[in-house]
């Protein structure tokens, strides 16, 4: 069984600069204040549509994200705003979309469901689950033959491992070799389903096996064992020793989307998880450093706050797409 | 209904969840395959159809993967062992993925066996344009019209909906249902924004509702609306507004979607001579389509005007709601379609 | 064509197969995906299209697994990250399977980011009932008009062929491409039972015939006949022993499945009044009920009579030969349906 | 890698009673004649339609069929005659459906891809790659349901190990414990790809480990290896313990459909299973067996051409069905 974290040791962090360990700290804390912020604004009955959020998983996107180049890119799911801020895009303009301005990363038209932006290296975020896994193929098939050196990584959830476009979509980049890193976000449910209850397998990670590639599972709520997971199987993949299959054990700390109340999710186990909960993790070993200090952490969450509150405020005043738009964007 | 009868008011989600109850008591071979269906402390499916079934049917509620070319697949497998299947989507749009079991394997079993199969296979499907972007709103009615060895419903009132699923447990050939996210009344935290009451007086009796027939909602003279689910409450209230201004409108609820009942539809046409189609999708390509060229077929000498379709735009839907509500038809423009083909 | 260009027959295989060449020459990021597509020894994909391709581009042939929903949604990735792949099911049956990546990911992907994506995909399928049963037989276009983003055609004869596959590598934007077994003129062991001349004259100089256009090619005064693919020279077939009978009949190759060119088409109508459209493949939600529905809403003033459809009739494709005759229009039946439509 | 034969040693004979044998033996000499005989009238062109056919791949329709019983069921694919025969359709009805006649087991609209006759255990087979499979996880679901000991034997060739069915199938069987063994002919090619190509695995039945299954590989063209190995899947998946996924290797001696002239298969690849044969590996062995002698064989070989003979001119001449039968059959 693979270890899970109940603390990160400092020895652990040592060799990385305090600024890349803040940084790790303040994408994962931005996560958090995103999704807490979007949720308020959600049931307040002020942002429309529904959500898909990530509070508890915020160490798989963060240590993922930190160990691709700014043209390396990402496909994402339903549940893509931890893999969009973590890729670069900013809060700024997710809430517009989220609130459907036309200065929101899809102009209004995608959704939280379809966040992306192309230039930041995150293609339109896939709702169908499993869906983006070919595309993600597709994509790296694109870097392949182009000889760019960039690589795909690859976001879904543990659901989407039965799904065709799984066993499709790796089985095309494991014949020829694609430079794609898979992302398995194993969060222990797919809505509200449990994964024991639909797969016989204890690791996930053990898919690996009947496309031939290798296959890890690691603590998803320790960023720094997600980060060095990830650059490892980034380098094999990019040197054309991949593609990989990473599992990131984590868990989803709020309803699957809208108003869901978990009444699935047993009392232990969420306490359980809610005891490892990636940003105490991470945020307990850092203070443990010499030269970072809680004051420091507060800090840097408080900046974020102001800024969500800010571009909230902004967000909320931004226009709306005119009615001529409804049948623009069809063609290029 | 006689007024004798025993009632009470379901919404549709309620008046499936008793259907599926009811069939599942009176038949052991009926059983349910879905995502999140009788997951305990879950939702019961997408939209509370079969919230707490898996209390009394522990065995028969059957949770799956996310893998829907599987399970409808091994719906249609075990619809030829003799069982009787309830198989559902969490979105319509999610279709395409068994859509080739769907197409290729339960409609064309019966034929390509020389009638020697029976495929008895229920399969249910929410659509409908509701706030959440291009992936989980389209309408997916028009993919199944007109395949062979496939029976299409849609069902708009609570009253139908139970009858009509319990007809479709019962027939013996794959039926389709398409369901609309925002009629189904669901409650709690999978309530809907924009949700419209289609609860029903659901009779105490044991009834069904036959798979083949249009429902003359509302009788008229001058102009025939034809649409179905969240479109045909829409045109319930367009013709009120119509009846204000001296219109007076027939309001057919089509539910047969395919094959169509050109016998309800055909005795309104008749009578009218005006044809409006009101559909929630693009317009290029629709069921209407079909509509339109069969009636414009069957009736061009009862026609006092060409048949006149309401639709959305031919555009994905998009997540704005601003947008999006431009794309849904919606009763103004149902009134201006009307106010058209009265004065042609 | 100017009478001075070189020019060589060739049938559609070949053209497609010329195509691909010079658009892979032209342009390196454009590349081929499929199965049994570049197999030395093999077949150059189902219908000989590739064949020997992988000579002259081991690199761009790429042969796949058999994974429909994958390498399409491939396709898609790689599209996006700026290759213009073409990409093939063996039959178009085999559509089902990766339609999901075709009308949620494909063709809404440029709408849901804004306009801020492309994806360049070419996308070819056979169809046709042949003689091989009810899954590799089916009539697939119907499934795909009207899903925006996406583009339809379909191509009749060589020529076309290949200048429509060249603007569909050019194209930013999904294309499907519809292609018909009977006329591909495939050669040796891929050879055809029943198939029809498609072959063209085809000119030495770069050239593309345009998606969005509808070809006129007979001219006539009375009535318009609408098709494409087989049915198409079907068509022409036809129009000729009605000439003999002293019916003028126009025939138009409909080519541009999604969107229709109603340019073309409606100034046959208005010229003719009367419209016969011919399908191959269940009456019953066809292509045709689409042309025939936006044909009467558009020109309803200048038509004669109502739009006339000849298809086959609402049942799967049946194996037996003398059953699949029958299922399949042809030249009598359209014969018929003038004749019918002149008197009206 | 797995053991193939070069012969059949007696001593793994010994405990079948020679009527068991002999029936393995003229059920794959049944093959081989109606599928030769099949070939000869499609190329005389008398026959219509296409056809995929079996030769060499004997041994797996038999010796998996043999293991099961009546009432079990079989699917299968566009390559179906040889599951067909073995499952106890006779040469008449399959003729008869092949020439498109009424008397046909599916009346003639199915055709050489659709074979199947419900009362005979095999459901009318299913021409597109990989789509037989969750029908046969959902066959075998219904016999549990209903507490039937009936199973489901599921073929399906190396080509489909690829598509998304095979994938989501086999899952649905693994997680609630089907009565269905799995089984995978492979032939070496997918049309005309050959299965390296398109896969890193070395034994497609390591697929199993990804569904957390039990896997085999067998000698495909070894009738009694592959019977022993069916009997044994069977029996496990009968009791609850399967499902199981077996491997059968083997190699198709024709083309792949119709008149496929096989440029892409290997000369020494040819010969070496062209060596291999299973009807003269399996008649070899009995032959060394006191009690059975060549002329017995040919005995049976005569019996089985005869009959075909037969067959054929009687279907040459069953009625077609008229004009009226196109719309039947649409609606139960
Ligand atoms: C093809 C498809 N089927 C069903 C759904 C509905 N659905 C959305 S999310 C979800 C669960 C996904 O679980 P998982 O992959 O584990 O991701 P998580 O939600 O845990 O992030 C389901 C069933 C969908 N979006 N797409
Ligand atoms: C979904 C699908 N894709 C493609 C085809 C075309 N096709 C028919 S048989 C075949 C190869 C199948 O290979 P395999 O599964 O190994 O079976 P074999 O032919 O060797 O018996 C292909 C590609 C098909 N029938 N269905
Ligand atoms: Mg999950
Ligand atoms: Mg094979």
């Amino acid at each position: 069984m693979t270890q899970l974290a109940t603390n990160i040791s400092i020895g652990r962090l040592s060799g990385y600069d305090h600024d890349f360990l803040l940084r790790l700290y303040e994408q994962m804390v931005q996560i958090r204040e995103f999704e807490e912020g979007v949720k308020y604004l959600f049931l307040q009955g002020s942002m429309p549509g529904t959500i898909h959020q990530c509070q508890g998983q915020e160490a798989t996107a963060v240590g993922v994200c930190s160990a691709l180049n700014e043209d390396d890119f990402i496909t994402s799911t339903f549940r893509g705003h931890g893999h969009a801020l973590a890729k670069g895009l900013s809060m700024e303009e997710m809430l517009n979309e989220l609130y459907g301005a036309t200065s929101g990363c899809c102009k209004g038209k995608g959704g939280s469901m379809h966040m992306g932006n192309m230039s930041k290296g995150m293609v339109p975020a896939i709702a169908i689950v499993g869906g983006g896994i070919p595309l993600a193929s597709g994509m790296s098939l694109a870097f392949k033959m182009k000889k760019t050196s960039q690589i795909t990584a690859c976001f879904f959830g543990d659901g989407a491992t039965s799904e065709g476009a799984f066993h499709e979509g790796i089985t095309l980049a494991a014949i020829w070799n694609l430079p794609v890193v898979f992302v398995c976000e194993n969060n222990l449910y797919g809505a509200s389903t449990r994964v024991d209850k639909v797969t016989r397998l204890k690791k996930l990670s053990d898919h690996a096996d009947s496309f031939g590639i290798r296959g890890e599972t690691v603590d998803g709520n320790d960023v720094i064992a997600v980060y060095e997971a990830a650059r490892k199987a980034v380098e094999e993949s990019r040197n054309g020793d991949g593609p990989v299959l990473l599992e990131l054990l984590t868990y989803r700390r709020t309803g699957h989307s809208r108003r869901d109340a978990c009444h699935y999710q047993h009392t232990d186990e969420k306490k359980e998880w809610f005891d490892r909960d990636p940003i105490d993790l991470f945020g307990r070993a850092l203070t443990q450093l010499s030269g970072i200090d809680e004051n420091q952490l507060e800090g840097i969450r408080d900046r974020i706050t102001q800024q969500f509150e800010e571009a909230v405020v902004v967000a909320q005043k931004e226009p709306q797409p005119s009615l001529d738009e409804l049948t623009t964007d069809i063609f290029a | 209904m006689a007024v004798a009868e025993i009632t009470k008011r379901l919404s549709i989600a309620e008046s499936l969840r008793q259907a599926i109850t009811e069939e599942m008591r009176r038949d052991p071979t009926v059983f349910c395959m879905g995502e999140d269906i009788g997951v305990p402390g879950g939702w019961g499916g997408a939209f509370t159809v079969t919230l707490g079934l898996e209390e009394e049917f522990a065995d028969r509620l059957l949770d799956t993967p996310i893998a829907e070319l599987g399970f409808f697949g091994a719906g249609i497998g075990a619809a030829m062992m003799g069982m009787r299947p309830i198989v559902d989507v969490q979105y319509g749009d999610f279709l395409f993925l068994p859509m080739d079991q769907i197409v290729n394997n339960a409609a064309k079993m019966r034929y390509m066996s020389g009638g020697t199969v029976k495929v008895p296979l229920v399969m249910r499907a929410p659509i409908g344009a509701t706030g959440r972007g291009s992936q989980h709103a389209q309408s997916m009615e028009r993919y199944f019209i007109g395949v062979p060895g496939l029976k299409v419903v849609a069902v708009s009132n609570a009253y139908d909906a139970k009858g009509i699923l319990k007809s479709a447990v019962r027939d013996d050939n794959p039926v389709l249902i398409f369901e609309h996210k925002l009629l189904y009344g669901s409650k709690g935290a999978r309530a809907e924004s924009g949700a419209v009451d289609a609860t029903s007086e659901i009779p105490d009796e044991d009834y069904t509702v036959p798979l083949d027939k249009a429902a003359v909602c509302r009788e008229g003279s001058q102009v025939t609306i034809l649409s179905w689910l969240l479109m045909h409450h829409y045109s319930m209230s367009a013709a009120e507004s119509l009846a204000n201004e001296g219109i007076d409108a027939e309001v057919i609820d089509v539910r047969s979607l395919s094959p169509f009942d050109y016998e309800t539809i055909g005795a309104s046409v008749r009578k009218t001579g005006r044809v409006v189609i009101v559909e929630e999708g693009p317009k290029t390509g629709g069921v209407s389509a079909e509509l339109a060229a069969g009636i414009m077929e069957r009736f061009s000498e009862n026609m006092l005007a060409p048949v006149h379709r309401v639709a959305s735009p031919d555009v994905p839907v998009p997540f704005t709601p601003v947008l999006e509500d431009a794309y849904r038809p919606d009763p103004p423009r149902i009134l201006e379609a009307v106010r058209k083909i009265i004065q042609h």
